[in-house]
């Protein structure tokens, strides 16, 4: 009887989520599809509480403390721009978890094995170790405890191949034969070590992809834990994740127009990557100062900004905020046009926004707003380099030729708010820049933007 | 696991791939990010496996794995669930606060 | 039918029908009557039951009971997938023998 | 090892039937996905064909025969304006053999039957009863074999509802015990029973909704067969088809704005529901001939063609494209809007139109047209009276008010084709008749189509 509950509370559970991630579909239905999702976690946990193998709480009482402490604790503490750090973190931890399910299947039942489930713990365990490295170094590249620049070597594709391919070849062994524990282990600190060379080669600018990729895992490892101890509810849940993460990771490279492969083994942003072919880079910039502009913007019939990075490194989203409240008081048009790769992580520059209370019918996608700079006054780029090179479009020979962007350069006027000559991700130059329509506006973006709204307000 | 329960865990499988893929491909960019949050909340469920481990008392090793597992997959379910909530209340289609000036 | 198996099949239920709901609510107006032949033909899937029930020889009742089912479910099949495909052939983007005149 | 390749043909056979039906979400890919389709169903035959149960070939080999012939021979002569009526008897084929197989099922194993397995089989049956006489019953209401208004005497559905009651009563004693066959029996025989009463009182007009729910049973049916005899091919494909019939009526009660109650029990047609509240239906109709029509056309800037449920018992679609085809060498932009419940059959209009050739890119849904009546020169209603009756809109009152309908008398000039007074499916008066800027062109819709036809050519 308390097994026919339990698989119902799974079952619901399932339900729940796929309920939850349908909610995601549109911003009115996302915060009740979450609720959904919570309620079918707290079943499948309550249900699994009564699974007749568990006799001791404390542990689990213990664990589930500590880790709700934590958990919460870093979801409260962590700021905003901070998000694409804590995802990684987050994933190390529950491949992690992963891992150590499977490992200690392994170390109960060994020998007694079939070669189903050997698959099925062994897929386990090499996923889950592959992400929980992987989301480590991904974790310390963005948060610059490390050197965020590829980390390259002569053969290196080649000395990981390699190791890739061994590792398979152990994991056959273990199909065969799954008494062989000390082949287990090692396969196991292979897929840890595994983890940590995959993800070293990979720039910092990329590890949103990597990242995807790394969810994919742990989705996947949670389902092949699902194999093995065969239960649908981590099966589905663990399934939805895999495709989600998957299909995030192909939007981006799709929308940054590079392949996978690319991605995973360019080096991209590496310095052997920067011999190029550049447009339109020479002549000067011409550097315009707060007054001008303001006047420019006070005046204006329809201003559009174009956040990029640099708003993010510079947290400039409230201020950004407060000139738009400014101009909008002066009958000025404002939008905000988000490339879908602007940033460092999918929706970065929305959830941005949204933290500084931008409503979200106010932001524009690509395919929205191209045809509007045309005929819009001033476009305001705020640290966004990549996603407004015109090269991309203009140029063939271009390492992000084909990539779409935001066509800025159409505007009657495009300010860009920089620092200085810094390049972007892709580490090119910008013929933007260069452009007779566009003026320079040096300085951090928040400071700069913050004297914009001071001067508009006495324009 | 038998040979019925296999074929039915790739049942299983194979619907919710399409299911996935229907649904994913369906969330705008606009939440792309609480998206990842929440898939790595529901990707938290492995703790399901975890607390059979943690409670079941098998032996030491298993126990102190099982622990170990339950606090890090409560880490990420906990952490990401919140997280996720925290996001999608800033997300607002248009502001009463804002008065529309002109 | 044991324990496993039956929660088995309800989970494939659950999966089916929500996936049945995204895929359908995703087809055209345009193409509705293409869309309820083909799942009339779909529907013939019952053959799979009546065959056994027609080859097996458990009895003479099952048999003629088998033998008038797979008759009854191949009509379904076949006309439903036909008159599908009839119909979608006539679907057209643009007509290359219609000259733009002018 | 034949049986995994069984179960792995049937999984492959699911996997098709969902690329399948995916396929249909676009005209360019529907055709591939049918082919899809097609190849899981022959997967799912040929594996079961290797079941080990089956041990004699000629009864099945005979039975797929004479089906193939049957079917094949409907489906290449049946005309396209009796598409209703072919759906409506393939379904009562395949109910029927889902019914036959419970009832087999059942004389096999009788008493032995589990309370799970018996309400599955019971499922079965009735669902596949339901559907079979259910579905023939509308079969002759739509060829006209027997009268297709409702058939209602005082009682009816409390009659009705008691025998319901009934069935699931004996329904449910043989759950509790599956052995007392003379009760099986009678509940199948009730439920072949209950599929006639159900249909009778429904009006012909109403059969589409009717016949999308028989689809949604007959898949449920064989969902059913697939929980009688564990076989997931069968549950993924008759669930598959169980929402797609459901999803299909609520979306036509929803574009006639009345509830699926209504429909059912509404006896909607019949003489009971005249009573009614019209307006604007004093004054007279303005009659016009076939060359002031022509000169109108020839002349005209944008011309919208709306067909109705007339052009399909006309015959008249090939005509229409005849004559659009006279215009668009003069010069005319031509439109066709299509009504979501035009016709008697969801895409009803839309099928008859590819039939003559017009390209899918020229029909237009509701939402997409409607803002272009008031800039369109002549709107051509063929044989279309309630998607164009502006009561709808106008009259709160009246039966069909909340109906979304297409704005015809928007336009600059509206040309009814119809042959006399003849009421439309709802059997209510037309305003728009009676406006001053629509003309009457009396006859059938084919003849006035032809006669329109030539004289444009000489116009
Ligand atoms: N969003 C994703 O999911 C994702 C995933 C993978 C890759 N990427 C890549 O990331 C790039 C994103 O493009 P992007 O245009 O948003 O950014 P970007 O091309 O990286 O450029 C950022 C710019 O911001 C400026 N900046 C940095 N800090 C600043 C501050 N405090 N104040 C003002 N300006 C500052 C920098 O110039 P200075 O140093 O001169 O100030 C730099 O040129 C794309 O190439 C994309 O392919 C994105
Ligand atoms: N499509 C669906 O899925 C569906 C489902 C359920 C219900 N319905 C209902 O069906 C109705 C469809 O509306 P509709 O506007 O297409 O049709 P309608 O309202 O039924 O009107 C058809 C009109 O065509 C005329 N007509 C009949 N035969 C003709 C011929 N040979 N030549 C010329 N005219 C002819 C009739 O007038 P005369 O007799 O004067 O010629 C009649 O007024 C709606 O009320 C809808 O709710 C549709």
């Amino acid at each position: 009887m308390t097994n026919y509950l339990v698989e119902f509370a799974y079952l619901i559970a399932s339900i729940l989520f796929i309920l939850g991630l349908k909610g995601l579909s549109h911003p009115e239905s996302a915060r009740r599809g979450m609720v959904l999702a919570e309620v079918g976690m707290l079943m499948a946990i309550i249900g699994t509480l009564l699974h007749r193998d568990i006799v001791s709480y404390e542990w689990i009482i213990a664990g589930l403390l500590i880790g709700s402490t934590i958990g919460a604790a870093m979801s409260y503490w962590v700021p905003m721009t901070a998000m694409p750090q804590r995802t990684a973190l987050s994933h190390a931890f529950g491949a992690f978890a992963a891992a150590l399910v499977g490992i200690s299947e392994y170390y109960r039942h060994g020998a007694e094995l079939g070669s189903f489930t050997m698959g099925a713990i062994g897929f386990e365990v090499m996923l889950g170790a592959i992400t929980t490295t992987g989301s480590l170094v991904a974790f310390a590249k963005l948060q610059g405890l490390t050197r965020g620049t590829p980390v390259v070597y002569k053969g290196q594709n080649i000395f990981n191949m390699s190791l890739l391919v061994f590792t398979i070849g152990i994991f056959i062994y273990l199909l065969i034969d799954p008494s062989a524990s000390p082949v287990f282990y090692m396969m196991t600190g292979l897929a840890f070590l595994f983890g940590v060379l995959l993800v070293m080669p990979i720039g910092a600018a990329d590890m949103p992809v990597v990242m995807s990729l790394l969810n994919s895992y742990a989705g996947l490892a949670a389902a092949a834990t699902g194999f093995a101890i065969s239960n649908n509810v981590l099966i589905i849940a663990g399934t939805l994740d895999g495709f989600s993460g998957f299909i995030l990771s192909v939007l981006m490279c799709k929308a940054m127009n590079r392949s996978m492969t690319n991605v995973l083994f360019g080096a991209f942003g590496s310095d052997s990557s920067t011999a190029q072919i550049e447009s339109g880079t020479e002549g000067t910039m011409r550097e315009v100062n707060v007054d001008d502009v303001a006047i420019q913007l006070a005046y204006a019939k329809q201003v559009i900004f174009v956040p990029g990075y640099g708003m993010a490194t510079a947290q400039a989203q409230h201020t950004v905020r407060e000139l738009a409240n400014v101009l909008e008081s002066k009958g000025v048009t404002v939008k905000y046009a988000i490339h879908p790769v602007a940033g460092r992580m999918p929706g970065h520059m929305n959830v941005l926004l949204a933290e500084a209370n931008v409503p979200y019918s106010s932001l524009y996608e690509l395919e929205q707003i191209n045809h509007e700079f045309p005929s819009t006054d001033v476009a305001v780029v705020i640290g966004a380099n990549d996603v407004v090179n015109p090269d991309a479009r203009d140029n063939a020979q271009s390492p992000i030729a084909g990539m779409p962007i935001l066509e800025v350069d159409r505007a009657r006027s495009v300010i860009v708010l920089k620092r200085g000559k810094g390049k972007g991700f892709a580490g090119i130059e910008n013929p933007l820049f260069y452009k007779s329509v566009t003026g320079m506006l040096y300085g951090d973006a928040k400071d700069s933007l913050a004297r914009l709204t001071q001067a508009v307000q006495h324009a | 696991m038998s040979h019925e329960t296999l074929i039915a865990a790739l049942y299983v499988f194979a619907l919710a791939a399409f299911l996935g893929y229907q649904v994913i491909s369906r969330v705008p960019p606009l939440l792309h990010t609480p998206l990842m949050s929440a898939t790595n909340a529901i990707s938290g469920i492995s703790l399901v496996g975890s607390l059979v481990t943690a409670g079941a008392q098998y032996n030491t090793v298993s126990t102190i794995l099982g622990f170990v597992a339950v606090t890090c997959a409560t880490i990420n379910v906990v952490g990401g669930f919140m997280i996720t909530d925290r996001m999608l209340r800033m997300f607002k289609r248009k502001l009463p606060t804002v008065k529309d000036k002109k």
